[in-house]
């Protein structure tokens, strides 16, 4: 482990500290399922553990975990996507 | 290029555009493109990771990836939007067992192939599955309460702080015991299952109406947990992923908290679980004026400025298209409709918001708080939709009111007030509210969306 | 060099847009002076070579260079401070 | 704990302890507090330094602390505001000097102790050394140029543009060659000669008035510097700093040329350097109105909302004082008196701002442009003190004019203008001024200090 990576991980607070308090309230309920989607990324953990022939029990845990993850990636990205495709401006006279 | 660079270029185009993502959330027209820019950012991960050395065969990997793809998509595609707080939880879960399950095969792994595993590499794993299998269980739960197949009442038991306590000591214990003494597995794998106890216990005390909080902290913890995968196996795009995630969990908690009235630290050591406290004021000797579904779309119609005032009860209802369907024939009238959104209308975070949005409304009629707040002066109706505890006053007049303090909507200051619910009961906050006795509001009784219909119809033939 | 360190620069990069984008344009010259200042943590570097006895030619080049990122820190902070002892806002009437 | 934790620890305290002291700056009266914690971080990053197990002695250490303390404390303290522009220059010039030697010393150490310096490690040092160097000469031109001791016009030579880029490439390929052939010790210090000669050719070819932009980006340059020192000598508190002052020169030069009308790509390449274009349009034909220092005193001492709009003038004449002065016997009278501050007004961004703060004027009496715009229509007086580009109606009404597109002062809408300066010579963008020729304005001829020393007497003695 790198100390660097405590630097990674402070700097990476502040970052999201300072982008989320600038998201209005209007997207909270996405930007829940946004960080759902998100939170998929333990895939670059667990596509290793499935893939690498260390061990069955590695495999064994490392596919429930794959299969996890995916499903929030997919799941998240597609109802953020929905419901922001919901959220609109009232440009011209709504029918 | 060897493959192990493309991997860490990978990684790092996939952090900035994860962070760029983010960043379109704080626009709504920025919104989508941001996540479309998120979303490319996981695929290069994907990709970047596929290629490493280390992952030598694929099949058991594809099986995971068509398997969470199937899950995936009905929970994107057919999940309906009043559904989203279980939805939400449903996931952390899923996200906190991927963390945790990495974790474990780390560990054993590490462990069969006889490695040392230094004190700062056991911290990270012994804090990812501390967290991540309590995030697993304590979403559980809330995800159970939520969807209703767990009661949502608290459930309390005897001893029950003095009993969390002491979970919470041994698994301390634990943590420290194997973080110097990485070889003692049991110690490991008891902390893990304590874990999951200690996420059970911690929530099923809480009422389901809480869970929103709940929720908020376990995204919090779940990131927590990511982003100690990334320290333990020195991936720097988990623990930037993680940290985003944390920070947002805690944010929106605070944020909750803060507009419910409720202390931080409260929030923090997730010791909010009491159960509302009961009225300070009874509605003895008042008398609350009902009114006709006629009566009310006469107001509306003559109306020339309308301030909707949406709230659990509209969700309940599920009346958001009714009232768009409204709020056009008032504007038909040469009305205008805004629509005031309390922060903590509902139970979720922009709970509102999106229900609003799925039934057409466009967003900049939805107004926050603080921009509305003096307008409902000059507002000829205050139509409250379900809404009940963010509207009222007690909380700016009542010191002795458990949310006197709280910023509330001041749909009392219109210069009428209709608010459509079912009965006298009260909100979440369990307590009596004034508004509905003041001398310039009535009630009109009934389901929210089967009012708003009637008042459709009232306008329509009037 | 580790890799880490790119991902400190880059998330270092975003933190200072972000605060360097809100600081309004009042305060433009102290954060000049500022950045100044702070550009004097090229001492964590002088320092070194002047102090670990290598060679002399590096503990000369690192005495100047002590001396330069001295001068910056002292000189910035406190002009900074003199700048920003003088904005002030009308509370009360002045005289 | 070892030293090196400590000194490791420290490094976070004062990367975090920097970024909170920049946050403050978004806050006037957070700004100070900020400051301190910045200076705290430093001293912290100081002390875990010296703890370090490398520094063995401490005697030229010492040397060269009090040395730099000596020279730091005048310039902290003695230097008079309006010598703030070279001030800033002259310090960029000891950072990038800082920066350069230990990379050289970096480098002649690795050198001769045989080692062999890796791609990524030898690509951070001549990076650092290149931009570095480039930082001093270029800086020190600007500082030059600002101090006055060399001439501030464009020093322009035939074949310039040839040269300059016959240099960069050079360079670029000494660059190239010294990364793959890192004991090339000849290549290394001929780019760094290079480099010391290309930042001369940059500015001197630049007046002296565009030398704010080049401070800016010489600003961004000593900070990539130091980062990239932080990147050789694998050190992450250097890295954060640098990137945060890189950032902050960077996005201060973007917000000039912005606010100048500049091109962004034009600042970007440092080519800015052109002489200003000469006019588009002439004054033939029309007469400005001069008005006497009784008359101008009577209209202000009777406005009841007064304007000022201090320029580049106010710095030279030093008038700060008496514009104070001036606004608080109208203030007496009943008047109000605001400040609209335009971006660019003056010679370096905040300029104004920190000579009316040096003044005692309250910063919440100090407009931004886009908050007073539409103030001047109410406005009885508009008191331009030596600003001129900035109150130039034709960016807004003339196509052909080099300035047009520039948001300005809307100082033309005020119902009467007074106009203090010496003559009718142009400003910093050397075009006419239509509003010195409307009908509403007047000029008040003669030193702004002088000027407004006789309106606060006749007002006084009125
Ligand atoms: N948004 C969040 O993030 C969040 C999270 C946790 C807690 N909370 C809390 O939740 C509360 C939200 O306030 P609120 O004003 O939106 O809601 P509320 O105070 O909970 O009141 C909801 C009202 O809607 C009425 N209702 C329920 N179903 C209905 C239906 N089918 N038709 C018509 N009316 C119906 C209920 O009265 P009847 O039963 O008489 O119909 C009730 O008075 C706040 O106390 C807040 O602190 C919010
Ligand atoms: N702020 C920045 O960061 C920055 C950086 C680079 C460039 N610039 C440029 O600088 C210009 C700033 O505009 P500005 O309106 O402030 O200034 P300006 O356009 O340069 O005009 C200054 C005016 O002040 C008058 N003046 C000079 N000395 C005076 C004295 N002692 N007493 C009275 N009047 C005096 C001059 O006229 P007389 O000679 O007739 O007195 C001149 O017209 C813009 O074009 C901007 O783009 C700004």
């Amino acid at each position: 482990m790198a100390f660097a990576d405590v630097y990674v991980f402070v700097l990476a607070a502040f970052v999201g500290y300072q982008i989320i308090t600038r998201v209005p309230a209007l997207l909270h309920t996405p930007l829940m399922a946004a960080t759902n989607a998100i939170s998929g990324i333990s895939l670059v953990g667990s596509l290793v553990a499935a893939g690498s022939d260390r061990n069955t029990l590695s495999t064994v845990l490392g596919v429930i975990a794959v299969t996890c993850a995916m499903a929030n990636v997919v799941g998240g990205f597609l109802i953020t996507d929905r419901m922001l495709s919901m959220f609109r401006r009232a440009e011209k006279k709504q029918n | 290029m060897s493959r192990e660079v493309v991997s860490q270029i990978s990684y790092l185009a996939a952090s900035v555009l994860f962070i760029f993502g983010l960043r379109g959330l704080t626009k709504p027209d920025k919104a989508r493109r941001g996540m479309l820019l998120a979303a490319v950012g996981m695929l290069v991960a994907i990709i970047g990771t596929l290629v490493k050395t280390e992952v030598v065969s694929y099949g058991w990997i594809l099986v995971g990836l068509v398997l969470g793809s199937l899950i995936g998509y009905p929970l994107g595609m057919w999940v309906p939007m009043t559904a989203m707080p279980q939805r939400i939880a449903f996931s952390h879960m899923f996200g906190a067992l991927a963390a945790t399950l990495v974790g474990v095969s780390e560990y054993f792994t590490d462990l069969s192939n006889g490695e040392t595993i230094g004190i700062p590499k056991m911290s990270a794993l012994a804090f990812e599955v501390l967290f991540g299998a309590l995030t697993v269980t304590g979403s559980f739960v809330a995800f159970g309460k939520l969807a209703e197949f767990l009661p949502g009442r608290p459930i309390t038991y005897k001893n029950q702080n003095a009993i969390n306590l002491g979970l919470a000591a041994v698994a301390a214990g634990l943590f420290a015991y194997v973080v110097f003494n990485p070889e003692a597995s049991w110690a490991f794998y008891l902390m893990l299952a304590l874990a999951t106890l200690i996420g059970l216990f911690l929530v099923l005390p809480i009422g389901g109406a809480d869970m929103p909080v709940v929720i908020s902290l376990m995204n919090s913890y779940a990131g927590l947990a990511a982003s100690a995968t990334g320290f333990a196996i020195g991936n720097e795009v988990l623990i930037i992923a993680g940290a985003l995630d944390g920070a947002s969990g805690f944010i929106l908690s605070i944020v909750m908290s803060r507009a419910m009235n409720r202390s931080f630290t409260n929030v923090l050591f997730g010791a909010f679980g009491s159960a509302p406290t009961a009225s300070t004021r009874t509605s003895e000797g008042l008398v609350a004026a009902p009114i006709s579904a006629e009566d009310a779309a006469l107001q509306l119609a003559h109306a020339r400025s309308v301030i909707v005032v949406p709230g659990y009860g509209m969700a309940v209802a599920q009346a958001q298209h009714q009232i768009r369907e409204l709020a056009e024939l008032i504007e038909k009238n040469g009305g205008e409709v805004r629509y005031a959104i309390h922060p903590v209308a509902g139970r979720m975070p922009g709970h509102m918001n999106v229900l609003l949005a799925e039934a057409n409304v466009p967003y900049d009629r939805l107004y926050e708080m603080d921009e509305i707040n003096d307008r409902f002066e000059e507002a000829d109706v205050a139509l409250v939709i379900g809404a009940n505890d963010v509207v009222n006053p007690a909380a700016r007049t009542d010191p002795g009111s458990p949310i006197y303090g709280m910023p509330i909507l001041n749909a009392d200051k219109a210069k009428r007030v209709i608010v459509l619910k079912r009965s006298m009961a009260t909100g979440f906050a369990g307590i009596e509210n004034d508004l509905f006795y003041a001398e310039n509001s009535s009630l009109l009784f009934g389901d929210a969306k089967d009012s708003l219909q009637k008042l459709i119809g009232e306008i329509k033939t009037a």
